[in-house]
């Protein structure tokens, strides 16, 4: 099953695409040139591992692919809000591809015998379907919290004794694993094997339980990473360099984009994975002789039409109600005046990296109007207004000053710091991190309480009746 | 160890640093975007997806290589087209904006 | 084709796509630097030439692998010395300068 | 001779090691670092491989180091201005190290007869020759131009059917290559690889005639690149991925170092290696009515001490009357008095890139004030004085405005946009591209005629007996 030099050839160039798609997605300007790339890197990936003369089952290739399609497009077509869930959903898609074909490799080899399971290619097949499997089941998990299907928890599930229960299947695994290792064709090995399978699974479950829903993101950036690494690990099960550099590319996206994620957080990874962060709410409560100020809609806009810069601070709520629209038609309204609009962008804004950017740029919003937290931040106290919708955790100035508050140290945007707040929200409910937020208290913030989308309806309401008048 | 072994590490090591280094670059505007194309490229496990389900192999293991097959080929096709339906959306300031 | 062959050319592509990456955010700065210390990592031909030097080859091969192994090591030990002794010179102007 | 795991191991560490030391000379603050990664990535080298078990002849291994670290030191004890011979012999011994071997290796594979010599590894030797010899001559014929040795010309040298010479010499190395590639082991073999040796060396050799001496800093970093590549050949005539990464690095660097080159002139590659420039000289003449005004030093002396920012524009003339370091001593009268004094590095100012960069650091001026082309430009205007020393063609506005000159189109330094330039230079003469300047002939340009050390020495001078005054 060797392949011929042609096959070689088309893989290396295939692998040198993926490179340059990843590298083109450093700036929008090249980002879809990086889609192309990527998708002629896979074309010539698939065409020439058909076109090698020991495939002959073609139909069944044929049905395979024409199902993907099926199933890919719709798929595709979520709206932008599910990203996180369809993320998470593909990955499980990715880990049972990796897992069966290691599975498959793993039960051809045993029955043709002695020789065809080295030691080698035997440790490659048991990782390649550990982490397959275990992505599998752990990212159906995330898919299921991150979509608030009602059967899953959406807090993080412990209970006595977990670390040991989980150390115990972890010795089993092991164990398990370096039998089938050393004796690839023992009558029993199949067996074993199937119960590392079963064990897996079992670990993706486990592993995603103790973590909050809202840990999700991170969560699906390390099951990204390890979607890549079960590729690396097929890469050197079948001796092909394609899969290897290929995963070795998704192996880092995952871990760069959790570092990322930790990082803005002012979290460690060890946090994420065993803090079980969302519990903190109940802890923190306090404060309740503090006042909010309400302001109304009318009194909003017309302050809102005498300032020379407003900077824009969105947040989940932004992506829950969907107003990214509505903000649109804001921005339009205040940009007629001549107004400076300017939208901050917190990394973990939402509840996807780069969540809130994909969603303004849906309702056409420049992306050069899209400012980074570090650079506004240079800028807020020049802001007239800072208009606050649906974000919470990333305008909390706890974060600078409460050294006790669970989000201190995380680097946040310095709304506090513009002339006026203005801050949409429902409720008094806290964010993610669920804990109050000074902000809404402090003198120079009124709050706006209602649905984003509803809110912002109404302030373009009345700039659009008052801009005759103006 | 395989003779391969050793230059297929080398590989691994190369093809990560590379990863390392292109990663860090992406703009952050684009990091949805980002997760959804190294969803499709993971995929490329469609290669072992093939190889499984197009050799003269008994048909439990086809079956299997099938399976996989199509969870490959759904990854790659959703994960190129919702990337692109993404980042048609970026656009810059400078065409009269709100065309649509 | 050896076996080694494609593994192999693997690495040299990925090799040279990590240098074209690193290379080009080289500060100007140090592009005099930088062409030393491109000189004394070129010389690690010094693994091929200790390999014929050291073996029990006929006396005539030794006498090659002795000088290109003298040839590189000069290259090696002349290459970083210089290098790091331009990149001393290098001071930000927080300091008190001219304290020579 | 299969190499251990361990060894394997060590050469991947030292792989990533050297990646590393080129990744940390991004910033000079990182740089020695870069430096250290180094030295620890070849000292793995050595010794794994000398480590090996079929390593005997240990004695040998000594005195060849020995020699070298003898040879090594004092090379690297030259001064700053010898930088560029510096290297080019460097490549030399590197080509020729790469040479050897590659001969070695083939008589050796010769001597034990059929089946050593495959046809893979042919290539790889052939390809490892003529680099490494090629790399030889030709740079001792470029570090014999750049020393200004008198019997090697410095103007290209160019004969009739001078490539229809080159194409018959090349048409028969070929020939040979191939001869000896499919039939490694014929008795005429040797003979074959000693005539392809042969015909390399003369290669390097015709290659860098027609070459202009002041175009061998570019030509240093082709070499550069052939001694990176010809280490490439070697790693895969020796299966070693190593060599390769290192190999491929150099390449790189030679490469990159060469495009920035050209382009910083705007000129192309072919340009440079076949175009002779140097012999535009005598073409253009002109402008001989046109008259150049002088000032004194004193005279210069008191405008500068009128000035709040003054821009020096440092070139090749800097580095030849080693005015660093009275530069320096200006610089500190200057700054004494509260003057704002910014360095405008052009990226071919000299005659190698950062050139100027490592000399006015050798003067102890901080980095921080060396400031890049594009970035000194926006400033030039608010410029009191543009003092240049020994610069020429990269501040020549011909560049900028009369398409008929050579060097239409290349970026400069806009010392003209100041409100007063003073230039010192030795006399009347031209600089490398061989061109008038028309910045000299300016309204608002001054010239101090004389060697820049003379001139600067005496305007410290001026400016110390003032400062009392002051
Ligand atoms: N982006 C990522 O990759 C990522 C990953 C992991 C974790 N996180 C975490 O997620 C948090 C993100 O911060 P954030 O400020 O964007 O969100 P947040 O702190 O979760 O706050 C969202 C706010 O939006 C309000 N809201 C919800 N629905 C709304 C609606 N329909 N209309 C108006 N307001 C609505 C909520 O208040 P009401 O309920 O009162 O309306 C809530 O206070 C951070 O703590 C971050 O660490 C992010
Ligand atoms: N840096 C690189 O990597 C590189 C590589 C290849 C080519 N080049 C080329 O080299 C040129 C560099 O431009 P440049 O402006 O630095 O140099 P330049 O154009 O060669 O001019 C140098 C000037 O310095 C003067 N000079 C020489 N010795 C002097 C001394 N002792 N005291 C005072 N002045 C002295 C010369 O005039 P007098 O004789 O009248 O004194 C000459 O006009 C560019 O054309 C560039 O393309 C550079």
């Amino acid at each position: 099953m060797a392949m011929t030099g042609v096959t070689q050839f088309a893989y290396l160039v295939a692998s040198v695409l993926f490179i340059f798609a990843l590298h083109w997605m450093n700036a929008p300007a090249t980002a879809r040139r990086g889609v192309r790339a990527g998708v002629a890197a896979t074309a010539i990936a698939v065409v020439f591992t058909w076109a090698q003369p020991f495939i002959i089952h073609h139909w069944w290739i044929v049905g395979a692919i024409a199902a993907g399609f099926i199933v890919g497009v719709p798929l595709s077509m979520v709206p932008l809000t599910a990203v996180p869930q369809r993320t998470a959903l593909s990955h499980a898609f990715g880990g049972a591809a990796a897992g069966l074909v290691g599975t498959a490799e793993f039960y051809l080899g045993w029955q043709e015998g002695p020789g065809h399971l080295t030691t080698f290619k035997m440790v490659a097949l048991v990782l390649e379907c550990i982490l397959g499997y275990l992505t599998l089941t752990g990212s159906l998990m995330a898919a299921g919290k991150l979509q608030e299907i009602s059967w899953i928890p959406q807090r993080p599930v412990t209970y006595p004794g977990q670390n040991i229960v989980n150390l115990i299947l972890l010795a089993v695994a092991i164990g398990l694993a370096v039998a089938v290792i050393i004796n690839p064709t023992a009558p029993a090995a199949p067996l074993w094997f199937a119960i590392i399978i079963g064990l897996a699974l079992l670990f993706g479950f486990l592993l995603i339980i103790p973590i909050g829903g809202a840990d999700m993101p991170t969560v699906i950036a390390i099951l990204n990473a390890y979607a890549g690494l079960s590729a690396v690990a097929m890469g050197f099960a079948l001796d092909n360099r394609l899969l290897i550099t290929a995963g070795a590319l998704d192996g880092s996206s995952g871990l760069i984009l959790a570092i990322i994620m930790c990082k803005a957080m002012n979290r460690s990874f060890i946090n994420v994975l065993f803090g079980a962060f969302g519990q903190v709410q109940k802890v923190i409560v306090g404060g309740e002789a503090k006042v909010y100020k309400s302001e109304t809609v009318e009194g909003a806009a017309q302050v809102l039409e005498q300032a020379n810069l407003v900077v824009i601070i969105p947040g989940y709520g932004m992506a829950v109600a969907q107003a990214q629209h509505k903000i649109r038609e804001l921005y339009d309204q205040l940009k007629k005046r001549g107004i400076t609009v300017k939208f901050a962008i917190h990394p973990v804004a939402g509840r996807m990296p780069g969540h809130m950017n994909v969603l303004l740029a849906e309702a056409d919003i420049p992306y050069t109007d899209l400012v980074e937290m570090e650079e506004i931040n240079t800028d807020m106290p020049q802001a007239d207004v800072a208009l606050v919708v649906g974000a919470n955790d990333v305008v909390n100035p706890a974060a600078r000053t409460d050294k006790t508050s669970p989000i201190y140290g995380m680097p946040i945007i310095d709304a506090d710091k513009a002339r006026m707040v203005f801050a949409i929200k429902r409720s008094k409910n806290p964010g993610f991190a669920g804990i109050d937020n000074e902000l809404y208290f402090a003198d120079r913030t009124w709050m706006l309480f209602g649905d984003a989308k509803a809110v912002i309806g109404e302030l373009v309401k009345q700039l659009a009746s008052g801009s005759g008048m103006h | 160890m395989t003779p391969d072994f050793w230059p297929t590490l080398f590989v691994f090591v190369l093809a990560s640093l590379i990863g390392l280094g292109v990663i860090r670059r992406v703009s952050r505007l684009l990091h949805t975007p980002l997760m959804s194309i190294t969803n499709a490229i993971s995929a490329i496990a469609v290669v072992g997806s093939i190889i499984v389900t197009g050799s003269d192999y008994p048909l439990e293991i086809r079956i299997l290589g099938a399976i996989a097959l199509f969870a490959s080929m759904t990854n790659i096709v959703s994960g190129f087209l919702i990337t692109d339906r993404m980042l048609k959306m970026f656009k810059t300031g400078s065409k009269p904006a709100g065309e649509k």
